[in-house]
């Protein structure tokens, strides 16, 4: 069954056509990605999917459920959370409250403290900052905090707006096993990468978008052996 | 501009008498009162010379410009042969120059400041003025109350509050021959509510008598918070304190002198006992207060010009009120002196049993 | 000075500190979350302060159910002024909120006296709660202690909520990214509207205390507490509510012995409070507690 | 002064700096010589911003000195650095949103601006000789840079490469002798980074600048720097040309983790 | 004809229509009506002053109601004649030299702006540290505090008693002539590269100090230029109302120029003098709410404080309907006229002027 359903997405800012009928689907427990150039619209549907844009036409439809009116808040009730772009930390909320923010919906005491065990496991940075301020993280370590606050509501579909943005390789290669780890624990994933050959190589299946368009769609590992897609995105001729 | 030769034949049966008062803004209150008395006179002499009288009001905002506004409209707009106004002096000079170039004269209800009226002569007023009233205070003083030392409190924002002050003091160490006669002087700001510590240092000096002129508002709760911290002499102050919000919170105290320009159980004259019956009737929730007085003299002191002047020629009416002697107020018998300011007779009230009642009176020298 | 006088003066400072603390508190809890100085909330002060002299001399009601249903109005009316002024421009820039909050003021304010004339009004003082104390020389009024145990309460009571329950996080969320929070299944608009009932409550609780301590009421008379508890929260970093209390009582304390010990500066009280206020800026940018903004290059 | 300090652009003297307890760069002695690429890398939170902060004046070394083509620029004001010759792009970036591209480049050409405002108000010539040049040099650049034609457009409204490509113009446009990046290439794909690559290989070559980069993209360090330096909690643990880095451990296992397919 | 070549033809021509209709108002109006223009000249320099720091230089600041203190007693003061002087500080006299000094009217007004523009310089140098807020309660502050010590100085200000008998202005020629050279003077400035410096700094201040731009210096700047002529409204003020006390400059008359330059727009001049114009005479117009009406045969008595109702009401529908204030950032200029007029632009200008 599909989880994640978008017909006929459209979304304008102000008088800029941001989004010009997007169609796609996104299956359980899969990892989708979006590529294309910078502006193409990939942070637009992410943000239409989590009602933070209004949307001018299109439906939206999770587990067979319409939610294209259904408010932010409701829609990560019901488990959908997006990592955005440009990580969004609360800067002057410490560390730990941050992650604690992250769980904001859930009332088990004790599983929210083993949540915040395992992700200090994941990112042990985040364990030696726990007190500071996070606005005075690095730029990596902000991302580090983004993702953990995110897995904190336990969501079913975990959508990342470029989270290896700005991140040493060391710890790029960390996130994608960290996007396959969550994955392998039964969460479906949407994600859109500038790093394309990661990604679609990552991904079971892909889209292209070109200014509000999707052009192109397939498996991640076609997608990735594209002559197009590789002069286009991923610097090879 | 066009559209005025309709007015002025509209003029020929309509006397139009121009109120600028402040409705809004910080001296809102005082300028209600005001108008209250002015629309009261109306009612009871609608009519001069066979002619309607018609009141023009327009608020002042409490501003300057807007007072300056005001008269600028009512003199070249609304075209009125005489205006009242303004409740606080220096609203008051913000309008006179403009009613002087426009040669309307003006007739002040409250305004004490010597200013408004010096080198004016188109502006007149009904109510005595600063030097006089601190100087009767300060005689007041000393002879009746046989104070030795005094303690001044003033506002000095206002320039009421700090003229006041300066006659009262100059007049008190004359009066007792001595130049420390005053042990404290404190100051605070129009709007301030706490006067605890000024009222402490003053309490520590222990003197004989308090002066205190100023807003009511404020000098209520200065007074009452006096007794509360166990202050017990004589607290006195000025014509302002005559009104409700003022008697509401002394009421059960005693000791509370100050001047004022008429009391209803002591009328000085028929009008004042006439004033006195209409507004209980008019207002039958309110006390009668000495803006409301003063507004409704100056409205029937400009009737009684106009009726003199046997015109409604602004000049001549200027030179009617400019001639204007022993005239039966509400307030008083005022006559204007050569600045254009009444000399009249100032009344001594204190409090006593929950009301104002009547002590003493001064005349003028 | 007198020890006398020294006590007394301290009573004094005491309980007018306490009662800037108690208004300061409410303009911070609404600064801290939508960083907005809400100047409606001096005028809350004065509605609450009508309706309880309304329910009192005009309804006879008895003065604690009046206090009460003029909190409940008053928490209404804030939530009100938040929904209709504020809420919509919420992606506005700050100034455009902060010229709202204006117009809130000035149209309360006028449609106070419109509606109920500009003459004050004196207010009734129930004698269960005011009554003179006598202490050998030093005498204040039972308020005095009141105001200062009435703070008190409301401070720890507001502390606890914001730090230590679920609501105060969010609002603590909300106050630095409405959509972040969003994102983390906060429901922002009721977070908000908590906030404004929080804080109008404290702006009634406020009022009616000022309205005790000085009794006389008019539609203009939120404006000078309003201001002045306005500095003494940003004296204390606005946004904290110890903040809040700590600049309250610097104000009030500072203001009284001020006069106390250079009496012939009394005319510059006003000017004082700024004088502190802009000494502490310039030491501490963003006011004894308040948090240092740090933007990381 | 000794001879060496002559050959180098920047030194920085073992420069410090700690924030509370945290010593987020300690003791970093970088030696640039003119007209060199030299990459900054490091795990996130390495100090390598900061490195940059202390350089362009945002930040006040705890200890340490640094010094700039023979002058000791230690504590001075991040504006009297850019007047001396260094000039900076940000990590997040940082246009003036209400203003053109050429504007924004324009604003570059201010601290060059010797004139006051009363000569701008009344139109004299020393101020409008300036300006006239200003804008003209301006232009130039911006053709240099090929955003000519996107001159007139609202700078935030750039798509982000250019916006990228701007910020570098703007700071160009400072007349400096050195330009620090932070992070060029973030979030570009990877054709867009190696258009970059050229870009900034072109600028060193054609004004002679020198260039301090911060980069996280290893193709593009690796491919311009000449000489590359390696932060790790604020300490540096390695320097040398790319390939040396390439193959030293501690880089490896601290920060680029075994080869393989990504890079 | 070449649009480049039309613009300061046009300009010179819109100057000319400005003379000749300031020539018919000064001749033609009633007292009435030049006075409440003379107003709204003052408040168009007060809201183009502000809008200078605020809006164009991004500097919260709430303090020009004591600049225009300042102004409006220097003016007084300086051009009072010694006998005036005698007779109003009759309390405490005035301290030498100022009770002799006599001086005309034109060199006081620009003395009043200097002198003000200096305690924006003394003021700026603390308070410029701080921002947002901080910067708007502390500017305020020493607003109140310039208030306060007028208020205190009898011997120089007469203190709370004022002062009167300020030589008279009448003539719209001054008062509108003062405003368009403010405006020229302050459009000039901020088409200035000091002026896009402003601008940078508002919108970003780090970035802005990375390009080499003293933010310090360049605030104080701006603040000092925005006191200058906050001084020079007062004394103008002054001059209009012929008496100044200190009670005319609470901080609550810097929140009416606050609102104008936001219902004009922030970040434009046309927009202040726009808004500067209406609000000052719409406050005149609204006065009629507050008469005693016949409306439909029943009297409605006047109502005080109705036309404060509206006027705040119609301030909030405009900033929640319409938030950008009425002109936003833009400007008036020739080429949006002659794009109107339908006049076409040559091939080179319509690449330049492709954004607008
Ligand atoms: N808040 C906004 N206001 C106006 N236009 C916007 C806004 N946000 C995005 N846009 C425009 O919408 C289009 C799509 O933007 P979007 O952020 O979705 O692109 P993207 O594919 O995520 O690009 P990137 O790789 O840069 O993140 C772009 O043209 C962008 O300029
Ligand atoms: N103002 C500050 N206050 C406290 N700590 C700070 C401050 N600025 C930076 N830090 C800390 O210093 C360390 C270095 O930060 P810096 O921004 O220099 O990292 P970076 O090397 O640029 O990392 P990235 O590649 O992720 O951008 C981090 O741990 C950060 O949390
Ligand atoms: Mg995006
Ligand atoms: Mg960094």
């Amino acid at each position: 069954m599909k989880l994640l359903k978008i017909e006929d997405l459209h979304v304008y800012y102000g008088g800029i056509h941001a989004l010009k009928g997007i169609t796609l689907e996104v299956p359980e427990n899969k990892i989708v990605t979006l590529v294309g150039a910078n502006g193409a619209g990939k942070s637009t549907t992410l943000r239409a999917i989590s009602s933070l844009v209004p949307i001018a036409q299109g439906k939206i439809s999770f587990r067979g459920q319409d939610i294209t009116k259904t408010k932010t808040a409701d829609i990560v009730k019901k488990g959908i959370t997006l990592v955005p772009e440009g990580r969004r930390i609360f800067a002057n909320l410490t560390v730990l409250e941050n992650i604690q923010m992250g769980a904001f919906s859930r009332n088990d005491k004790d599983g929210i403290k083993q949540d915040i065990k395992n992700i200090y496991e994941m990112f042990p940075r985040l364990k030696e900052r726990e007190w500071q301020a996070a606005g005075t993280l690095s730029g990596g370590e902000q991302q580090m905090l983004a993702i953990g606050r995110a897995l904190m509501s336990r969501p079913v579909l975990l959508m990342m707006d470029e989270p290896s943005l700005g991140l040493a390789p060391l710890l790029v290669k960390e996130v994608f096993r960290i996007i396959k780890d969550i994955y392998g624990k039964g969460m479906t994933i949407l994600l859109i990468e500038q790093n394309a050959t990661a990604a679609l190589q990552a991904a079971d299946y892909g889209y292209v978008l070109e200014t509000g368009n999707i052009v192109l769609q397939g498996p991640g590992k076609e997608l990735a052996a594209n002559d197009e897609i590789k002069k286009a995105y991923l610097g090879k001729a | 501009g066009c559209g005025g030769a309709e007015k002025q034949d509209a003029a020929s049966d309509v006397i139009k008498i121009g109120v600028y008062e402040p409705l809004t803004g910080t001296n809102a209150a005082g300028g209600e009162m005001t108008v209250e008395g002015i629309k009261l006179a109306n009612q009871l002499f609608p009519e001069v010379n066979g002619k309607k009288v018609e009141l023009v009001v327009v608020d002042n905002k409490s501003e300057k410009q807007e007072a300056a506004n005001a008269v600028e409209r009512l003199v070249s707009k609304d075209k009125v042969n005489v205006i009242i106004g303004s409740y606080g002096s220096s609203l008051s000079m913000a309008g006179g120059p403009i009613a002087m170039d426009a040669g309307i004269p003006v007739i002040g209800c409250s305004p004490t400041n010597p200013a408004v009226t010096l080198g004016n002569d188109y502006y007149f007023r009904v109510c005595f003025i600063d030097p006089f009233q601190g100087t009767v205070m300060a005689n007041y003083a000393v002879e009746k109350l046989g104070a030795k030392t005094a303690a001044i409190v003033q506002d000095v924002q206002q320039d009421y509050s700090v003229g006041l002050n300066n006659y009262f003091e100059k007049a008190f160490k004359q009066q007792t021959g001595n130049e420390n006669a005053i042990v404290a002087k404190v100051n605070y700001n129009t709007g301030d509510k706490d006067f605890s510590s000024q009222l402490t240092t003053i309490k520590a000096k222990n003197p004989d008598v308090i002066f205190a002129p100023g807003n009511f508002l404020e000098c209520g709760i200065l007074v009452e918070k006096a007794r509360e911290l166990g202050i017990t002499c004589p607290i006195l102050g000025g014509d302002t304190w005559e009104a409700e919000e003022f008697l509401s919170r002394v009421k059960n105290t005693t000791g509370v002198y100050f001047s004022t320009h008429f009391d209803s159980t002591q009328p000085v004259t028929e009008m004042s006992k006439k004033f006195m019956d209409e507004y209980k009737k008019a207002y039958p929730e309110k006390q009668v207060n000495a803006f409301g007085a003063l507004g409704f003299d100056a409205y029937i002191l400009a009737l009684d010009a106009i009726q003199k002047a046997g015109s409604a020629d602004p000049k001549a009416i200027r030179d009617a009120l400019a001639n204007v002697k022993d005239f039966q107020g509400a307030t008083g018998i005022i006559t204007l002196d050569t600045n254009g300011d009444a000399t009249k007779t100032a009344i001594i009230k204190k409090v006593a049993d929950g009301k104002f009642a009547y002590e003493g009176k001064v005349d003028p020298k | 000075m007198t020890l006398e006088v020294f006590l007394q003066n301290l009573a004094n400072g005491i309980s007018l500190g306490s009662l800037y603390a108690l208004i300061a508190i409410g303009y911070t809890m609404v600064y801290g979350i939508l960083r907005l100085i809400n100047f409606a909330h001096a005028d809350l002060l004065m509605v609450a302060a009508y309706v309880s002299f309304y329910g009192i001399m005009v309804f006879a009601l008895p003065w604690w159910l009046s206090f009460l249903i003029a909190i409940v109005f008053t928490a209404l009316l804030g939530v009100s002024i938040e929904k209709i002024a504020y809420r919509p421009l919420r992606s506005a820039p700050r100034i455009s909120v902060l010229i709202s909050a204006i117009g809130v003021s000035f149209l309360l304010e006028n449609l106070g006296i419109v509606a109920i004339g500009a003459r004050p009004k004196s207010f009734p003082r129930p004698e269960e709660m005011v009554w003179n104390i006598k202490i050998g020389d030093v005498s204040f009024l039972s308020l005095t202690v009141i105001i200062p145990v009435v703070t008190m309460v409301l401070l720890v009571a507001v502390t606890y909520m914001v730090n230590k329950t679920k609501t105060g996080t969010a609002m603590r969320a909300v106050s630095r990214d409405f959509e972040t929070a969003s994102l983390m299944a906060i429901d922002v608009n009721k977070v908000v509207s908590t906030t404004f009932v929080v804080g109008s409550s404290l702006a009634a609780v406020g009022g009616i205390m000022w309205s005790l301590q000085y009794p006389q009421i008019d539609p203009l008379m939120g404006v000078f507490p309003g201001l002045k508890c306005f500095i003494a929260a940003v004296m204390g970093g606005i946004g904290s509510i110890p903040g809040a209390m700590l600049g309250g009582f610097i104000l009030g304390m500072g203001e009284v012995f001020l006069v106390a010990f250079m009496p012939e500066l009394s005319g510059y009280r006003d000017a004082f409070a700024f004088v502190i206020l802009i000494f502490i800026l310039l030491f501490k940018p963003t006011g004894i507690l308040g948090e240092n903004v740090v933007e990381k290059v | 002064m000794a001879k060496n300090q002559q050959t180098n652009l920047l030194e920085t003297d073992h420069i410090s700096i700690q924030f509370g307890g945290l010593k987020a760069v300690s003791d970093l002695a970088l030696n640039i010589a003119p007209k060199k690429i030299v990459g900054l890398i490091g795990p996130n939170g390495a100090g390598k911003t900061t490195a940059f902060n202390m350089i362009t004046g945002v930040y006040r070394p705890t200890s340490g000195k640094i010094m700039f083509d023979g002058h000791d620029i230690t504590g001075l004001k991040p504006n009297q650095i850019t007047a001396m010759g260094i000039a900076r792009t940000f990590q997040n970036i940082r246009l003036f949103s209400s203003m053109t591209v050429l504007e924004n480049v324009l604003l570059s050409k201010h601290v060059r601006l010797q004139a006051n405002p009363l000569e701008a108000i009344f139109g004299l010539p020393r101020y409008t000789k300036a300006r006239k040049r200003h804008y003209e040099e301006c232009m130039e650049l911006l053709e240099q840079v090929q955003l000519a034609d996107l001159a007139h457009e609202n700078a935030t409204s750039l798509p982000y490469g250019k916006q990228r490509r701007l910020e570098i113009a703007r700071a160009m446009a400072t007349q400096p002798k050195m330009i620090l990046l932070d992070e060029p290439a973030a979030g570009m794909n990877p054709q867009e980074s190696l258009e970059l690559m050229e870009f900034i290989a072109r600028i060193r070559d054609q004004f002679g600048f020198t260039i301090l980069m911060i980069e996280h993209h290893m193709e593009v360090v690796m491919g311009i720097c000449e000489h590359i330096l390696v932060l790790d909690h604020g300490e540096t643990i390695a320097q040398g040309t790319p390939t040396e880095i390439q193959n030293n451990q501690q880089v490896i296992e601290a920060y680029l983790g075994a080869v393989d397919e990504i890079a | 004809m070449d649009r480049e070549r039309m613009k300061p033809v046009l300009t010179l021509g819109l100057i000319l229509l400005c003379s000749i209709a300031l020539y018919f108002g000064q001749n033609y109006l009633d007292s009435f009506k030049i006075r409440v223009l003379n107003l709204a000249a003052i408040f168009v320099i007060l809201g183009v002053s502000m809008n200078l720091v605020l809006g164009f230089t991004g500097m919260f600041s709430l303090g020009h109601a004591g600049f225009m203190c300042v102004g409006a007693y220097v003016s007084a003061i300086l051009t009072m004649s010694p006998e005036s002087k005698e007779m109003i500080y009759f309390m405490e006299p005035i301290i030498s030299p100022l009770d002799k000094i006599h001086w005309p009217v034109f060199p006081a007004i620009i003395m009043a702006g200097i002198v003000a523009a200096f305690f924006g310089f003394l003021i700026g140098f603390p308070a410029l540290r701080l921002r947002d807020d901080y910067l708007a309660i502390a500017t305020l502050g020493f607003g109140e505090i310039i208030r306060i010590i007028v208020t205190n100085t009898i011997t120089i200000t007469n203190g709370s008693l004022g002062l009167k008998n300020i030589p008279s202005i009448k003539s719209l020629w001054v008062y509108w002539g003062f405003a368009i050279a403010t405006i020229w003077i302050l459009k000039r400035l901020i088409n200035s590269s000091w002026g896009y410096a402003f601008k940078a700094i508002r919108d970003n201040e780090i970035a802005a100090e990375a390009m080499g731009i003293d933010i310090f210096k360049h605030k104080l700047l701006s603040f000092s230029v925005g006191a200058f002529f906050a001084g020079v409204a007062g004394a103008l003020m002054g001059h209009l109302i012929t008496s100044v006390d200190p009670t005319m400059f609470r901080f609550l008359f810097t929140f009416q120029i606050l609102l104008i330059i936001v219902l004009g727009g922030l970040g434009s001049l046309t927009g202040s003098v726009i808004a500067g114009v209406v609000v000052t005479i719409m406050m005149e117009v609204l006065r009629f709410v507050e008469q005693p009406m016949n409306f439909l045969g029943l009297a409605i008595p006047g109502i005080p404080g109705m036309r404060m109702v509206i006027f705040s009401l119609l301030l909030l529908l405009v900033i929640l309907y319409y938030r950008q204030g009425l002109m936003g950032t833009r400007e008036f200029n020739w080429d949006w006229v002659l794009d109107k007029m339908g006049v076409s632009r040559s091939s080179k200008e319509r690449r330049v002027g492709a954004d607008g």
